[in-house]
């Protein structure tokens, strides 16, 4: 079976990152927090994605809006941390609600193109109202989650696993099933009786919801909001990729694949500038040859039984 | 009291009328068969009663609840049920899981399975057969399981009315008994069900009565032998009197083979489209391959002509048609009128017959295009007007004449009498048979209209559910193989 | 003088947009490709152009000429490497070919931006324009290189034209955007028409890209700016619609300059995004776009 | 991380240092991190000119007999890179202090990280006035970051004194139309214009902020043209050769004067097509002007060692170096504390003139002290493929002259 298969996967590598402050220096600590901040990043996507069946181009804007809520919030009424990310992720999901309703109406290119408008729309302001968000700039906060590498770190690794664990279970739930059924074939979904968009705009809240939380953890983590870690398109792209790499419609698998760019994107650091040519070499060579992902193979296989 | 009751249904795509006026009622335990052939706008309407298109005009109760124009998930929960005609099963879930989706309430908290669900799942799949399949994936199964997967999710939903398309298509004779058992069962607890299908004959059996349509209306209503004894049913499906004309008999005709296919098979998925079909053609003649909609017709003629991946051997002109590329196909003379048409909507006229003659010379192609012209002389007054803009039989004529201009030696003519009127089959016969009198053309023609395939037809073959069950003479067809073509 | 300098300046702009997206849109229509390195592979042609002119010393003709020759052999190694592998590789499933294209040429383009950016740089780089000096237009001075820009835009469109409404290929080429199918059945190779299709994309591309260079300067951090504004556009005229297109470039490249004289040079994206926001939940298929 | 280490040697001597056993231990290096925007070739400029200080203090004996190593981290221009890269300095590579960045938005980033993590911190090139504002509001946080560079009130300031003789002196310039970039250096220096401007003598009809990502000037420069003013004064950093190619393609008749630090490197001219003719533009240094005794032999190892003449930030960051072995040697050790408190006493001539940082009450805490004997500022002046100097008098290589398109008020 198919669960045990991922937990039987999932369990030891969580083991093992969990010991690793033991182990390892700050740095590389610092390495995974952002990991796991782009892995909830990725399990969000898959969730519309993998199982929702919708292509959203513009994941920042669910990031984003999380994030400068939540860094707005703290730099200007100096709110407390946690009250920032809860009202972060809420406007994230306010912010996603706005842009799924009538969005989820178009099919094809058209969803992923809203979504995609969505994110440069959302970059405009931003940079039009510099004075007030700091534009290009970014926002410098008064608070930081931590400066200490491990707290950091078991708070985003604590964050991922939780965030995991949620999704991964409701991919397995009942609602997972009828969330699938409504990605795969609508129609068919509608005349089993299910308010197919009432589950997909559910699916998006969800994944809204994780995304601007994560968006607000890391621009704490930073104590710094800047469109380019939160908003930019490239960002966006590297979580699509990501999730992709990684194995689409596994959850884990997104997880995998987001971790796994940012380490390459730093053991490749000492080549400089091609770091980004050989990374994206590389995830093409995967789309291309294995098109299952990292863990395509391996959590999806065969006639399952 | 009926448990499903239209009334006024009418539906509209543009300017089409797909359904017009459409109604019936259907009480608790009966079973309604609805009939016509291809176009006749019979799936329309269960897609009108299910949801899925919103009807013009009409009503559609529920148990007395009018659900005209509702969303399909509203009408489901209402009380119906549908198994549609193509097995489209969530690839990614087991069998169990379809089940047990169908088991569900459209609720936003379910995160952890009812234990009852389970067990309810699993009774299921052991009615209908599957519960030595529960765990697998769909498509590691064969195709009639996946027939009754779609029957499952349909007892699982315990739908007050419940729709089947084309409930035995692709089936074998021993699992189409299997399925009218699990069929009347739903009689048997007090549903009602309408059986959508081509002809009454499949459904003869299991229903209690018939309703015929034709062009998006209603001919028909009665009994299954009142329907078939119809005489309208019987123009449409057989046309009034079954004639041969004469043709003038040519030298050497039919002697020298062309066209040879052997024990060809083609699967779509898990389907058997096409099962061990042979089929011979030789050098001037005009073949007719007659068989009802979904018996296998268009697969054969798009395995000759290299569109869909088949076993067995096609040869033309005695060397193997295998690894060439449909392109090359036609150019090498075996030229495809499809059923669908395929006609360059936003190109004119002229420039949909131009694209056919663009591979002979430019003096010979003007050539052609006069003689066709001859031929469809009201192509030539729409030379400048674009194709989507005919009317049906105009396009018809232009997809004709368009593969005419390549100069095939081998032409194949898919279902030409697709969803047109009387009067229009008239001319399109008189042309085929000007083709035929005045040109020295093979054809291989594929019919349900028998009325239109036999008169011009040197040789029949009969198809049915995927294979070859008659072949002969078109003279012999309504003694030997006639009565099945209701 | 005032409108005038914005009908001139916005016709410039508008024409470079319209070449830019022409092919994108064409190879949408036929093939159904949504092409993601678009933006690379003009910035590829520029700066070749730029170094063959330049630090190759042979001369802007021969630079323009390298430049275009240059993006069309990119254009045959993005269909052959990138997209054709993904339409057939059995193991992606038929729905997800889609996105599978877009992530595939989406990498490439990112490949393409990095390896310039790493063997020229990433400072904006001016392709020495054909004709140098400014001549005026009823008062309103314009560069000749303003001038040839939006000519040769629009020479290359008309010999687009003339090439789909003219010749068999190009009739061809139109038939297989409408129905592929129906013109396999005419005994016409697809694939054959894919091959021309990417070869008429790869020129375009390239003479857009030169021409860009020429006109405004290309930096290989414009790539995905560019490929943005040809996808905004397409979409804003309807996928596949190449007239749409035309109209839509138009509409974006003086929305653009109105805004940018008007109110704002700092915004003068914004109104174009509502536009685009505003026909996508409106109009989805575009301007002139079927569904 | 063996190749990291591999790829940050840079001497001979170090290579041959570590190759020794028990020498090794000795001469454990002085690592200093170098965070950059190393694709770009003004960006490059910096660790280029940070490890040419590093090889000269090297091959002078080092630092108390420890060598300096130059460790080089690419922030690609993003402050997320930047903050990551800093943190990686610190934590991972054990830097003793920083050059980072001549993006205000990097080192505003950063800003709080220096002082999180403690670490000795100078920018070569931002100009924010932030940078040194936080430092002053405050200190004892933000203490450990300096500003090696002007800020941008100081820049706008060497701008308008230069203006004064260039423009209104010699040629009679009236009134002016600022053009700058939406960016956070820019904010201070248009403030600053706006005030320094009409007090030389320059009315300014109009200030024009730029998306930085423009790519058409067309219509920004029509606009200032209808306004007739003398002279554009230039705020420009992102763009650069853009906005100058079309100026000269559309012959816009009016000189462009300011800052525009794309103009400051060597490859300016062959990416413009020559279209840089005539541009003014504000330097610290320049290969050609003997600011101090070490500019021009500095330019010149550069340039040998390179193959390009180097940007402003090479400059700044050649003297970040020094001054931080020299605030190390100081301390006697590297203890963050003691190396600022060091840094804080330095009165160094380097290659952009006498440099002294300002106390903690000065609004420019750890800023650079501006003025005649300190650092002062150049024009230059691209002409026929070479910048030329021409203000201030006596430092200056050429006059101020123009392309024939540039009409000049009588």
């Amino acid at each position: 079976m198919l669960q045990s298969r991922s937990l039987r996967f999932a369990l030891p590598v969580l083991l093992a990152m969990a010991l690793l402050p033991l182990g390892v220096g700050g740095y590389i600590l610092g390495l995974l927090t952002i990991g796991c901040y782009y892995a909830v990043f990725a399990m969000s996507w898959d969730l519309l994605f993998g199982f929702a069946g919708e292509v959203n181009f513009g994941p920042t804007f669910l990031i984003g809006v999380g994030a400068y809520t939540a860094a707005l919030l703290n730099h200007y009424w100096l709110w407390p941390i946690p009250a920032c990310l809860a009202v972060g992720s809420l406007a994230a999901v306010i912010g996603g609600l706005v842009l799924a309703v009538p969005a989820l109406r178009l099919t094809g290119p058209y969803f992923g193109l809203v979504t995609l408008v969505a994110v440069l729309m959302l970059q405009n302001l931003l940079v039009l109202f510099a004075g007030i968000t700091g534009g290009e700039i970014g926002l410098d906060l008064p608070d930081v989650l931590s400066i200490d590498e491990t707290t950091n770190y078991y708070y985003a690794f604590g964050f991922m696993t939780v965030t995991g664990a949620i999704l991964f279970g409701l991919s397995r739930s009942p609602v997972g099933l009828i969330l699938q059924a409504s990605g795969q074939d609508a129609v068919e979904a509608a005349a089993l009786g299910f308010n197919v968009t009432k589950h997909k705009i559910a699916a998006f809240c969800i994944s809204a919801f994780f995304s601007g939380l994560a968006g607000g953890m890391l621009v704490f983590y930073f104590s710094t909001a800047s469109v380019g870690t939160v908003v930019d398109i490239a960002v966006g792209v590297n979580v699509i990729i990501a999730a992709v790499l990684g194995g689409r419609r596994t959850i884990i698998g997104a997880a995998v694949g987001a971790i796994f760019l940012v380490a390459a994107g730093e053991l490749l650091r000492p080549i400089g500038q091609l770091a980004t040519f050989v990374v994206s070499a590389f995830a093409l060579v995967v789309i291309l040859f294995f098109p299952g992902g990292f863990l395509g193979r391996l959590l999806q296989d065969g006639g399952r039984e | 009291m009926a448990l499903l009751k239209v009334a006024g249904l009418t539906k509209r795509f543009g300017g089409l009328v797909a359904v017009k006026e459409i109604g019936f009622s259907i009480a608790p335990g009966e079973i309604l068969g609805l009939i016509g052939p291809n176009g006749s706008g019979k799936s329309t309407v269960m897609k009108c009663i299910m949801g899925i298109e919103r009807p013009n005009a009409g009503s559609v109760e529920i148990d007395g609840i009018d659900v005209a124009g509702w969303p399909t998930h509203k009408i489901a929960r209402q009380g119906v049920g549908i198994v549609f005609q193509h097995s489209r099963p969530l690839q990614r879930q087991t069998v169990l899981e379809h089940i047990k989706l169908a088991l569900l309430p459209d609720n936003l908290l379910m995160l952890f399975t009812d234990h009852a669900v389970m067990r309810r799942a699993e009774e299921i799949a052991a009615r209908v057969g599957l519960d030595r399949v529960m765990h697998r994936l769909p498509r590691t199964l064969p195709f009639a399981h996946l027939r009754r997967l779609e029957l499952a999710k349909a007892i699982a939903r315990n739908p007050k009315v419940v729709l089947v398309d084309e409930p035995f298509a692709g089936l074998t004779a021993g699992e189409v008994a299997d399925f009218s058992n699990l069929i009347g069962s739903f009689r048997a607890e007090g549903h009602a069900v309408l059986l959508v299908d081509h002809n009454v004959k499949g459904v003869a059996a299991l229903v209690d009565r018939v309703f015929a349509m034709y062009l998006g209306e209603r001919v028909a209503e009665g009994t299954a032998d009142e329907v078939m004894r119809n005489e309208t049913v019987r123009a449409v499906y057989l046309g009034g009197k079954i004639e041969t004309a004469a043709r003038p008999e040519r030298k050497g005709k039919g002697r020298t083979p062309l066209l040879e296919v052997r024990n060809a098979g083609v699967l779509y998925g898990k389907a058997t489209a096409l099962d061990d079909v042979s089929i011979h053609v030789g050098e001037g003649e005009f073949v007719s391959v007659v068989g009802l909609n979904g018996a296998g017709k268009t697969t054969l003629f798009n395995a000759i002509s290299g569109l869909v991946p088949y076993s067995g051997a096609i040869s033309w002109r005695g060397e193997s048609l295998a690894g060439r590329t449909a392109g090359s196909i036609a150019r090498g003379g075996i030229v495809q009128c499809p059923e669908s048409r395929e006609l360059f909507g936003d190109m004119t006229v002229r420039e949909n017959l131009d694209l056919g003659g663009q591979h002979l010379e430019v003096a010979e192609a003007a050539k052609q295009l006069d003689w066709l012209f001859g031929l469809f002389p009201i192509l030539q007054s729409r030379q400048g007007q674009n194709a989507r803009t005919l009317s049906g039989g105009e396009q018809q004529m232009l997809a004709i004449a368009r593969a005419l201009m390549m100069k095939p030696k081998l032409l194949i003519l898919d279902e030409p009498t697709l969803g047109l009127a009387p009067v229009i089959l008239e001319q399109l016969s008189k042309a085929l048979e000007t083709l035929r009198q005045t040109t020295d053309i093979t054809v291989l023609l594929g019919e349900q209209n028998v009325t239109f395939a036999l008169p011009h037809a040197d040789r029949v073959y009969v198809l049915e559910h995927s294979r070859i069950v008659w072949e002969g003479d078109p003279g012999r067809f309504a003694e030997e193989a006639g009565t099945g073509y209701l | 003088m005032r409108p005038l300098q914005i009908l001139i300046d916005g016709f410039a702009i508008s024409s470079l947009y319209a070449l830019g997206a022409t092919g994108f849109t064409l190879m949408f229509g036929v093939s159904g490709v949504l092409n993601l390195s678009h933006g690379a592979i003009m910035v590829v042609a520029a700066v070749i152009a730029w170094y063959v002119a330049g630090d190759l010393a042979a001369g802007p003709y021969w630079g323009a000429l390298a430049g275009v020759a240059t993006a069309l052999a990119f254009a045959f190694i993005t269909y052959r490497v990138i997209v054709r592998p993904i339409q057939n590789s059995p193991s992606i499933p038929r729905e997800e070919k889609e996105i599978f294209v877009l992530t595939g040429t989406l990498l490439w383009g990112i490949m393409l931006q990095e390896a310039i950016a790493y063997l020229f740089t990433n400072n904006p780089k001016t392709v020495r324009p054909l004709i140098t000096g400014v001549v005026e237009i009823l008062g309103v001075r314009t560069p000749i290189n303003e001038i040839l820009t939006a000519a040769l835009s629009w020479i290359a469109i008309g010999l687009l034209w003339l090439l789909v409404n003219r010749t068999r290929a190009g009739k061809a080429l139109l038939a297989a955007s409408i129905n592929p199918r129906g013109l396999t059945l005419l005994g016409f190779e697809l694939s054959r028409i894919y091959w021309l299709v990417w070869a008429i994309y790869g020129v375009l591309a390239g003479i857009a890209g030169v021409l860009l260079g020429a006109f405004l300067g290309v930096s290989s951090d414009n790539a995905g700016t560019l490929t943005a504004s040809a996808f905004s556009i397409v979409v804003l005229g309807g996928l596949g619609s190449v007239s749409g297109s035309l109209i839509a470039a138009y509409v974006v490249g003086y929305l653009e300059t109105l805004t940018a004289y008007t109110v704002a040079p700092s915004i003068r994206t914004l109104p174009v995004l509502l536009l685009l926001v505003a026909v996508v939940y409106v109009r989805p298929q575009g301007l002139l776009g079927r569904r | 991380m063996r190749l990291m280490r591999t790829s940050a040697l840079t001497g001979a001597a170090f290579g041959l240092a570590l190759a020794i056993p028990g020498l090794a231990l000795a001469a454990d290096p002085i690592k200093i991190g170098v965070i950059a925007e190393t694709s770009a070739i003004s960006g490059v400029a910096i660790p280029n000119g940070a490890k040419l200080a590093a090889e000269e203090i090297n091959a002078a004996g080092g630092v108390n007999g420890r060598m300096i190593e130059i460790v080089e981290y690419d922030d690609h221009n993003s402050a997320a890179d930047g903050v990551r890269a800093f943190q990686r300095a610190a934590q991972q590579d054990k830097v003793v202090a920083v050059i980072a960045s001549y993006v205000s938005e990097v080192v505003l980033a950063l800003e709080p990280w220096a002082g999180r993590l403690k670490m000795p911190m100078i920018t070569p090139g931002a100009a924010s006035n932030d940078i040194t504002k936080r430092v002053h509001d405050d200190y004892d946080h933000m203490k450990y970051v300096f500003h090696g560079y002007l800020a941008s009130t100081q820049i706008a300031d060497a701008v308008c004194e230069g203006g004064k003789e260039l423009l209104i002196k010699q040629l009679k310039m009236k009134t002016a139309v600022v053009m700058s970039e939406d960016a956070a250096w820019t904010i201070p220096l248009d403030e600053e214009y706006l005030k320094c401007l009409p007090a030389i003598g320059l009315k300014v009809l109009d200030h024009i902020r730029l998306s930085p990502d423009t790519t058409d000037f067309t219509p920004i420069f029509n606009k200032i043209e209808g306004l007739k003013p003398d002279v554009i004064i230039t705020g420009i950093s992102h763009v650069g050769v853009q906005p100058t190619v079309q100026w000269q393609q559309q012959q816009v008749p009016i000189p462009m004067y300011g800052v525009s630090s794309q103009a400051t490197s060597s490859t300016f001219w062959k990416d413009t097509n020559g279209a840089a003719e005539g541009v003014i533009y504000n330097m610290v240094s320049a290969a050609d002007v003997a600011v101090t005794p070490k500019t021009i032999p500095f330019a010149a190892a550069f340039q040998k060692k390179f193959g390009n003449v180097p940007g402003y930030a090479a400059y700044t960051s050649y003297d970040d170096v020094y001054m931080w072995a020299n605030a190390i040697k100081a301390a006697g050790s590297t203890d963050p504390d003691k190396i600022v408190e060091a840094m804080e006493k330095t009165d160094y001539v380097g290659t952009i003139g006498r440099i002294q940082f300002l106390p903690k009450t000065d609004t420019f805490a750890h800023g650079m002290k501006i003025g005649p004997g300190y650092i002062a500022g150049l024009m230059v002046q691209w002409q026929k493929g070479n910048p030329i100097t021409i203000w201030p008098t006596e430092a200056a290589t050429g006059k101020a002259t123009f392309p024939a398109f540039i009409k000049l008020p009588n």
